[in-house]
């Protein structure tokens, strides 16, 4: 590969830096105009940039292009570089980072107009977004993990916005924990490589163990330590617990975080390291069934869910989940197909959610919403188009990339299986009606809203329905691009079972019917004042019960882990280890000092006689010693 | 003025202060603190200029000073700069200026005595890191203990007498031990060598020659003092209580500078004297490290005085410079060092904030506040940041440090995993652990200190006026940049990493360890000739 | 001549005794007695030491002792005046205000 | 012979009066006791030829010191809890330490001592001759020695007469 | 015989002679006491001044042979000893103003003087009475309170015993060796015979009873309480310093075997113990200062064990650092009408805002003497135990060490009282005498140059 130098990829990761810093330290003072100037239009410039290395790839320019710009540590052979790495997975990635992130800037000016902490809260974005472009272009793991803790610590405050509720703060320290614990995996993993193959470089490392011999170190482990951390970043089980509670945080950073780019960094990461799991059948096999898995329950979860924010948070979970099924069995390049158009359509949804919530002024309870439909149209329409793109609505983008998934599900040389296949489908089933569902809650049927709610109800300004739009179009023709196809020298697809190609198009066929069909049931369902939809829930109380409940994971987590964990550091550890054990030898010794003191002072009691024994005894006694042995 | 007598001068630029204190009357309150400051001013920028000047290439110790002063017993007055105590000195004369002016508001009893004691004891804890004669150092070490005694015990809380017996106590004993095993080590060097010195060079070459028992139970008398000093479970009673009833400065200096002289201790003393011992006993210092790491990480979990929080976090943290020196591969150690630098800047910073905040409210019990971030944005924004550093996220020098630890002991254990030896990766892998556990109490710290509905006594109080928005800016600056470009002071440590590594792992002892730390070190065993 | 070994013995018993007396008899004065009985028997053993010898140096030493016995005296019984005079006891035991 | 046995006599004396020290109630009679050994112990030294000795026994012990105490006896004759215990509690412990002091002791002197006297008797002319040739350092020591003593003796009655300053 | 030998060998005893004998005759002439410190102060001066120069001219003679001789080591001894003396009766100005203490404690050192040079166990005995018999009186000359005549009398007794246990050491290696040479001592020490091993372990007792030693060492307690503090700062360092000097030399180079050796290192090692101990929970300063001279009693004998030819130096050394921060506390001790409010630790509670300067000093003499770096204290107790290490001694050595840190304790308790606790409304509020003060000078900058140049310190001994 030819790599071409180059210093602008560092210039793109330091333009929001230059936001967050401008506007975290002058933002206050300098107002409103000039953080809406800094806060988006570095990010926007960053996007300009982003496409112009864009420009320099493909067929005329280089292949790749490599920015070292410092040297990080280094001793003896040990180095670490800080270098930036752009070709075509970096390429989709960055721009979907940069462009989704530059409109959801623009929106938020909207979303955030009257918030006081302004200011704050584009430095914020801007932070993420530059922890966000360093893990993708990164060169080295090193540096995707500095991008990898960054964002974390980005979406902690950025959930715990609002710090006053001790929930959104105990939300974004959920966030938090829950993505060191992957990454504690993601830890060990890097320093499995670095142990082994001695470098961090990915791309390196891909070639590493693309040669022969391979590195003395089982791929699947490798692999599923990383993957591990993935599962923190992208919320698949058994770390999905965070994802959720993170819809805390402003709608934009819902839109932006946790549905288009940060929680797609743990489908990069495996994509990225395409190299290691090409190698590691077994972890591959385990992303795929965790990734479904996680996929098929979060949507059951969402079916049952009331909060509009919630319904959406799940579907991220669950389409996060097709995404790790498609890298399971080896179809990276449909994994990240299905990656980029989810931005558009998810994060779609999302600020349309936000639209509504902001007509709704704060309501988020579709109970108590409905015919929206009218009130605020293009809300609705933009919505709508994203929904039947998730849905898998042909022509829309989710479409194309869905049932790519699904086809590799079935057909996959690398693991591909009718089992899998099947649970895709029901999954994908689910997703298309609990998503429907949310539309027809949402924007028909009869209002179910308070007079004083529904007299406020508006159409939001110009700044945010016109991002709603620009997003709705690319969710309708994103698909087009076919993505797969563009990665094709990074991310080859698998090759088909021999057998199965002259499935394909039925299994087009199967994934529109299931769309529709979700549509329909959906439809059906809740057409009429949701009066069927009550009657089934009556029929099974407890399905519904563990659906909403969320099958008490957080539950099982606090008893089994964190009860134990308190009880173990405040009984064991404080109550006996440090106060009776160690500290209570210390004084039981003090004690025996003062005591033996205190017998001492009592020998001496002032009487001449006992000192004139003492005499006598000690000369007979060191007599004796001396002359015991003559 | 040559450079070898400006480190004379940075020593001594204490004692020359207390001797100006004297005569400045003791009503003059502001007087004395604008003295004392800029006498440790001065001092940080004579350091400043030392570093600038120090040869990273140079193995052999630099700036050095000889002096005999007790001529029949071998005893000399020998400082000098190495890459052992270049970056610890730097840190120890920055933090001072900023203890000074952390207590401008916060001491008004005794003000002369208690800049006197500052001033003494950055005077004893520079000496401590200069001296490089054993006799010296054991000088240093020990006096450090009279003005901490007294700075907890006159300006401390309501369990003040308690908490600085216990330090004292506590310390004097591991260094009467230290004290026997020096006199036994400087003997046998007489005896073997029939040269009578206290210079670390000579005796780095007596404590290898000694048979293999004696060696182990020196180090332990070594060991124990240091181990103390780090402290490392369980030795570490003494440590909360000390914290928790100091004031603010003690605070500071004790978390900042003299928790590191035991690490500094096991890493210019300790180990390298005693290198087929250290290779015996390595996998039980690194179990007790990983126990004080996760231990005190627990422990940190349930408290509920703000100071103790941080006090127990001082335990973990130590914990990974144990781990990395045992590590005995150039990242675990230089990993050390950068920790041991982080974790001053860091938790003295924390300490720092936890002062202001008291100076407020007076009370560090952590029920009582909440939503600080409300009425204190500035001062919020810096204590996320220390507590960022102090989890060690990426970009912050906690980072640098745990991770160039963490991958250290990784890379030493991973290979002895081959030999069928799973300990040392099992103590790494349980280390990583301490990542999350870290992550866990400071973020429930912040959350109910700054987050939530504000609440605190004697509010509405001002936000962080200049001076305190000045001390932490110059705190938090320092952390990014060893966080952000920790080559350049690596660079200026990594001979005496290898030194330490060498000198450790020379003797045949343990095969693995030895093998993997040169295949690490670049396979030129012999450089750099420490220190002459 | 006897065996000097028996008169030596006594000696030594002699200063047994008194150290004996200085423990076990309360009244001061016997007490003071006793450590003069000390110092008689120690002088005897000199002497027969000295028989044994024949050198001067141990008779010059019990000399010394003699006077050195005499002053002690000299100095003790004032001081037993003074205590008497506090205490109106020459009674031991009653003179234990320093203790501990 | 005969004086063999006046020297095992005296000897034996000796002995008795110590030994009636210890058992004596009144302070007077300890030191009439006392005396009696004094005595007897000058007429070992007597015998044993160390005529110099026994001398100085009489006039220093006898003539000086035991009047000296007598005097003071008769002067303070309070009325005494110790005449009627004489013995303080710790009787029997120190017994027995006398017991194990004198066996060791008087082991190791018999042992040390050889059987029989030699030695010519070492009158009181060899003892001035050789003590004011040989040893006149210690006499004018001894007069030191006396004047300190006296100053002290002075002052402690001095003291006495003072009455305490506190 | 040489009378000019005689004359310049015992030139310092000669010196001291003469003060005594003029003050003995002011005595009795002159009526109103005038001038006797300056006359006790100048006597001494000129005695040390003589040894001094003496010493260092490198003068040896036996005047007396087989009794008496002087070497540079032995007049050195008397120079510390007399130089000691100095400051020691500056603080006396307050309590004592009558000749008769200057008289007592010139005659004292004039014993010792002696039984540092002594060669014959007559000397010894001459000296070391000469030294106990004033001692005795001193105790209860101040006579503030009517303890000090208990003290007094236990200290009697007790030293009286003490000769006699010494004369019967003496009688039993004259028995043995036919002489009375002191160094029949130290041949006693290496031999077998029964006799000789008696004679040496009661002369070994008769110094463990001067000094202190557990099981012999009640006395001091009571007596250092009883007496007034010149007087028990006198005890706790002249007295102290003489009978270690004088037990060095009776040591000399002599080899310590089993089971002199166990004697050497159990007993002290248990005064280490049992001073250290005891002192915690004193209430009186002087009390406290008696049992912490206990364990430093323990300290100096643990230098015996170590090799003969290091003996001198390390017990010197030790008694100069120990002697001169003993008198430093003594000396910045507030001055009180009433003895016993003087005496009492509590009084000492924030004597920091009373008076800083007499508590840093205070503070510093307690730490020197836990034997905490940087002070001479600590230096002393390392050159002793490098000593005892190098001997070979190295687990009595580590004994010993832990048995010192328990001393660390009650030290710290005193600094505690100065610094951290609050001020007792009864405390006193006396101003030190400007002779106090200066001879808290005097031991101040002694001690500042035994820690900043100990090696030079160590040149000289």
């Amino acid at each position: 590969m030819n790599a071409a130098p180059t210093n602008l990829l560092t210039a793109i990761v330091l333009l929001p830096l230059a936001g967050f810093l401008l506007n975290g330290l002058l933002g206050n003072r300098l107002g409103k105009g000039f953080v809406t100037m800094v806060g988006c239009g570095l990010p926007i410039a960053a996007f300009a940039l982003a496409v112009k290395c864009f420009l320099d790839l493909g067929p005329g320019g280089n292949l790749l292009l490599i920015d070292i710009a410092y040297t990080w540590f280094s001793a003896g052979k040990e180095s670490f570089e800080i270098a930036f790495y752009f070709d075509r997975l970096s390429a989709v990635m960055a721009l979907i980072v940069t462009g989704v992130g530059s409109l959801i800037h623009v929106y938020s000016t909207g979303y955030m107009k009257d918030d006081r902490s302004y200011a704050r809260y584009f430095a914020y974005l801007n932070l993420f977004l530059f922890f966000m472009l360093m893990l993708v272009l990164g060169r080295s793991l090193l540096v995707l993990f500095v991008g990898w803790e960054g964002v974390g610590l980005a979406s902690y405050l950025l959930i715990g916005f609002w710090f006053e509720d001790p929930e959104k703060a105990a939300a974004g320290k959920k966030a938090f924990i829950t993505n060191r614990i992957g990454d504690a995996g993601f830890l060990l993993g890097m320093f499995l490589i670095y142990t082994t193959v001695g470098t961090l470089d990915m791309d390196r490392i891909n070639a590493a163990f693309m040669a022969t011999p391979a590195p003395m170190v089982s791929a699947s482990l490798v692999g599923i330590l990383l993957f591990f951390g993935a599962c923190g970043k992208s919320a698949q089980i058994p770390l999905h617990v965070w994802l959720p509670d993170a819809m805390a945080g402003p709608t934009p950073v819902s839109a932006l975080i946790h549905a288009a780019t940060m929680v797609t960094a743990g489908v990069y990461l495996v994509a990225r390291m395409s190299g290691i799991y090409l190698h590691a059948p077994e972890a591959s096999a385990v992303i795929a069934a965790v990734g479904l898995a996680t996929a098929f329950f979060a949507a059951t979860i969402a079916v049952v869910q009331t909060d509009i924010k919630k319904v959406l948070a799940y579907s991220t979970i669950s389409q996060l989940g097709f995404m790790f099924l498609a890298l399971g069995v080896g179809a990276y390049g449909a994994a990240v197909f299905h990656l980029y158009t989810h931005a558009f359509f998810k994060a779609c949804l999302f600020l349309g959610a936000g639209s509504v919530i902001h007509a709704m002024s704060g309501e988020q309870d579709i109970r108590k919403m409905g015919g929206l439909a009218k009130k605020i149209p293009v809300t609705f329409w933009t919505f709508a188009i994203a929904t039947a793109a998730i849905a898998g609505i042909p022509p829309l983008a989710g479409f194309f990339s869905k049932d790519e998934i699904v086809w590799f599900a079935l057909a996959s040389g690398r693991g591909g299986s009718a089992l899998l296949f099947a649970v895709a489908a029901v999954t994908a089933l689910l997703t298309s009606f609990y998503m429907f569902r949310l539309l027809w809650l949402t924007f028909f049927g009869a209002s179910r809203m308070t007079k004083e709610a529904e007299h406020h109800v508006h159409e939001s300004p110009p700044s945010m329905t016109g991002v709603l739009v620009v997003l709705a179009g690319l969710s309708t023709v994103g698909g087009f691009l076919s993505i797969p196809h563009f990665l094709e020298r990074e991310l080859p697809l698998p090759a088909v079972k021999e057998g199965f190609e002259h499935y394909e198009h039925f299994v087009v066929a199967a994934s529109i019917a299931i769309a529709l069909a979700g549509l329909a049931g959906a439809a059906w369902f809740f057409g009429s004042g949701a009066a069927r939809a009550e009657r089934v829930r009556l029929a099974f109380p407890t399905l519904h019960r563990v659906l909403l409940g969320k099958y008490y994971v957080d539950e099982a987590y606090q008893a089994w882990i964190g009860k134990p964990l308190l009880w173990i550091s405040e009984r064991v550890f404080l109550r006996f280890g440090d106060q009776r054990l160690f500290d209570g030898t210390l004084h039981a010794l003090a004690a025996l000092g003062r005591g033996t003191a205190a017998v001492l002072g009592r020998i001496q009691t002032g009487s001449l006689h006992l000192y004139a024994f003492l005499v006598l005894s000690g000369i007979a006694t060191a007599l004796w010693w001396s002359l015991r042995h003559v | 003025m040559s450079d070898a007598s400006l480190l004379n001068l940075v020593l001594f630029l204490p004692v020359i202060g207390m001797a100006l204190l004297l005569r400045v009357p003791t009503s003059r309150e502001d007087m004395i603190r604008g003295l004392t400051f800029w006498v440790m001013v001065v001092q940080f920028a004579l350091c400043v200029w030392l570093y600038t000047r120090f040869d990273a290439a140079d193995p052999g110790l630099q700036f050095a000073t000889r002096l005999p002063w007790i001529a029949d017993w071998g005893v000399y007055y020998l400082i000098g700069l190495d890459g052992y105590n270049v970056l610890l000195v730097l840190l120890t004369a920055f933090l001072g200026p900023l203890v000074v002016a952390s207590a401008f508001t916060a001491v008004t009893r005794d003000v002369k005595l208690f800049y006197s004691m500052v001033l003494l004891i950055q005077f004893t804890m520079v000496g401590t890191f200069l001296a490089q004669d054993l006799f010296l150092f054991y000088l240093f070490w020990e006096a450090m203990l009279i003005p901490m005694f007294l700075i907890i015990g006159i300006w401390g809380g309501e369990r003040r007498i308690y908490a600085t017996l216990k330090f004292v106590l506590y310390t004097a004993f591991g260094s009467i031990l230290m004290l026997a095993a020096l006199i036994y080590l400087v003997v046998s060097l007489q005896a073997s060598s029939g040269i009578t010195s206290f210079a670390f060079a000579d005796l780095y070459r007596a404590g290898a020659e000694l048979p293999l028992d004696v060696q182990v139970i020196l180090l332990a008398a070594f060991g124990l003092s240091f181990a103390i000093k780090v402290p490392m479970v369980p030795l570490h009673t003494w440590l909360p209580d000390a914290h928790v009833e100091a004031p603010t400065a003690g605070s500071v200096i004790l978390a900042g500078v003299l928790l590191k002289m035991g690490t500094y201790g096991f890493m210019k003393l300790g180990f390298p004297l005693f290198p087929q011992a250290t290779q015996l006993l390595a996998p039980v210092i690194a179990t007790l490290a990983v126990i004080s790491i996760v231990y005190g990480a627990c422990l940190a979990l349930v408290q509920t005085d703000i100071k103790k929080i941080i006090a127990y976090s001082s335990i973990s943290h130590l914990g990974y410079v144990m781990l990395g020196l045992t590590t005995f591969n150039l990242l675990g150690i230089q990993g050390a060092v950068m920790q041991m630098v982080s974790h001053g800047l860091v938790a003295g910073g924390l300490f720092l904030m936890v002062g202001m905040v008291y100076e407020r409210c007076h009370t560090r019990d952590l029920a009582a506040y909440g939503g600080l971030a409300r009425i204190l944005p500035v001062y919020s924004v810096f204590f996320v940041i220390l507590t960022l550093a102090s989890i060690g996220l990426p970009t912050t020098s906690g980072f640098t440090g745990e991770f160039l630890v963490l991958l250290g002991a990784f890379a030493a254990g991973w290979p002895q995993l081959g030999q069928g030896d799973a300990l040392p990766l099992t103590l790494a892998v349980v280390a990583v652990s301490g990542v999350v556990l870290g992550a866990l109490y400071m973020l429930w710290l912040a959350q109910r200190l700054l987050f939530g509905a504000t609440r605190a006594p004697h509010q509405p109080f001002a936000d962080l006026n200049g001076r305190e928005r000045a001390i932490l800016a110059a705190i938090v600056v320092a952390v990014f940049a060893l966080g952000l470009f920790p080559n350049e002071p690596m660079h200026k440590t990594e001979l005496a990493a290898r030194h330490y590594q060498r000198l450790v792992t020379a003797a045949p002892a343990k095969a693995p360890m030895a093998a993997l730390s040169h295949s690490h070190e670049g396979g030129n065993p012999d450089e750099g000739t420490f220190p002459r | 001549m006897g065996s000097l070994q028996f008169f030596g013995w006594v000696g030594v018993a002699l200063f047994a005794i008194g150290l004996l007396g200085v423990v076990v008899r309360r009244n001061v004065l016997v007490m003071l007695m006793c450590m003069e009985l000390m110092l008689n028997g120690v002088s005897l053993t000199l002497v027969v030491f000295a028989q044994q010898a024949a050198a001067a140096a141990a008779t010059v030493l019990v000399f010394l002792a003699f006077v050195v016995a005499a002053a002690e005296i000299a100095i003790a019984i004032p001081i037993v005046l003074l205590l008497v005079r506090h205490k109106r006891s020459l009674d031991l035991d009653s003179y234990a205000d320093l203790n501990g | 012979m005969i004086d063999t046995v006046l020297l095992y006599f005296f000897a034996a004396a000796a002995l008795a009066g110590a030994a009636l020290m210890l058992v004596l109630r009144h302070p007077m009679r300890v030191a009439l006791a006392l005396i009696a050994t004094m005595l007897s112990l000058a007429g070992v030294y007597a015998m044993l030829g160390a005529h110099a000795i026994a001398v100085f026994q009489v006039l220093i012990y006898v003539g000086a010191v035991m009047v000296f105490m007598v005097y003071v006896i008769m002067l303070l004759d309070v009325r005494e809890p110790t005449v009627s215990h004489r013995y303080s509690w710790l009787l029997l412990p120190g017994v027995a330490g006398f017991l194990l002091l004198l066996g060791i002791l008087g082991r190791a002197v018999w042992q040390g001592l050889r059987a029989s006297a030699t030695g010519a008797p070492y009158g009181v002319q060899a003892f001035s001759v050789d003590f004011l040739n040989d040893y006149w350092l210690h006499f004018e020591v001894v007069s030191v020695l006396l004047v300190a003593a006296v100053v002290a003796a002075i002052a402690v009655i001095e003291v006495g007469r003072r009455g305490s300053r506190g | 015989m040489n009378a000019t030998l005689i004359f310049t060998a015992m030139l310092p005893e000669h010196i001291l002679l003469a003060g005594i004998v003029l003050l003995v005759l002011l005595e009795v002439t002159a009526g109103k006491p005038r001038a006797a410190l300056a006359m006790g102060v100048l006597t001494t001066a000129a005695a040390c001044a003589a040894a001094l120069v003496l010493s260092l001219q490198g003068f040896g003679a036996a005047p007396f042979p087989g009794h008496l001789s002087v070497d540079p080591s032995a007049l050195l001894a008397k120079a510390l000893v007399l130089a000691l003396a100095i400051p020691v009766l500056l603080i006396s100005r307050e309590d004592f103003s009558d000749r008769q203490f200057h008289i007592l404690v010139l005659s004292a050192l004039y014993g010792i003087c002696l039984m540092v040079s002594a060669d014959s166990f007559l000397t010894l005995f001459l000296g070391i009475e000469l030294l106990s018999l004033p001692v005795y009186v001193l105790v209860l000359l101040a006579f503030r309170r009517p303890e000090s005549a208990e003290a007094a009398l236990k200290y009697l007794v007790l030293g009286g015993t003490a000769s006699a246990t010494l004369l019967m050491g003496a009688s039993l290696l004259f028995g043995w060796g036919g002489t009375l040479e002191t160094a029949a001592f130290a041949r006693a020490l290496g031999s077998s015979d029964g006799l000789a091993l008696a004679g040496a372990a009661l002369v070994v007792t008769a110094f463990f009873l001067k000094a202190a030693i557990v099981p012999f060492h009640a006395w001091a307690p009571d007596a250092y309480e009883g007496a007034s503090v010149p007087v028990t700062a006198f005890m706790a360092t002249i007295v102290k310093a003489g009978v270690l000097l004088a037990a060095a030399r009776l040591f000399a180079e002599a080899p310590l075997l089993r089971p002199m050796a166990d004697l050497v290192f159990i007993l002290p090692l248990a005064s280490i113990v049992w001073g250290n101990l005891a002192a915690m929970r004193q209430q009186s300063f002087r009390r406290m200062i008696a049992y912490s001279s206990i364990a430093h009693a323990g300290y100096l004998f643990y230098a015996f064990l170590g090799e003969g030819a290091l003996r001198f130096q390390a017990v010197a050394f030790y008694l100069l650092a120990y002697g001169v921060m003993n008198v430093l506390a003594f000396a910045s001790l507030p001055p009180d009408g009433d003895d016993r409010a003087r005496d009492r630790l509590d009084n000492l509670k924030g004597l920091f805002h009373r008076r800083p300067y007499a508590a840093v000093m205070i503070a510093i003499a307690m730490l020197s003497l836990a034997g905490l770096p940087p002070f001479p204290g600590f230096i002393a107790k390392f050159l002793i135990f490098k000593n005892v290490i190098a001997a070979g001694f190295t687990l009595y050595a580590v004994l010993g060490l832990v048995g010192s840190y328990l001393g660390i304790y009650f030290y710290l308790r005193v600094v505690q009282f100065l610094f951290m606790s609050p001020e007792e409304a009864t405390a006193n509020r006396g101003t030190p005498g400007r002779f106090a003060l200066g001879a808290g000078a005097l031991c101040l900058a002694a001690g500042v140059v035994m820690s900043v140049v100990p090696g030079w310190v160590l040149g000289w001994l």
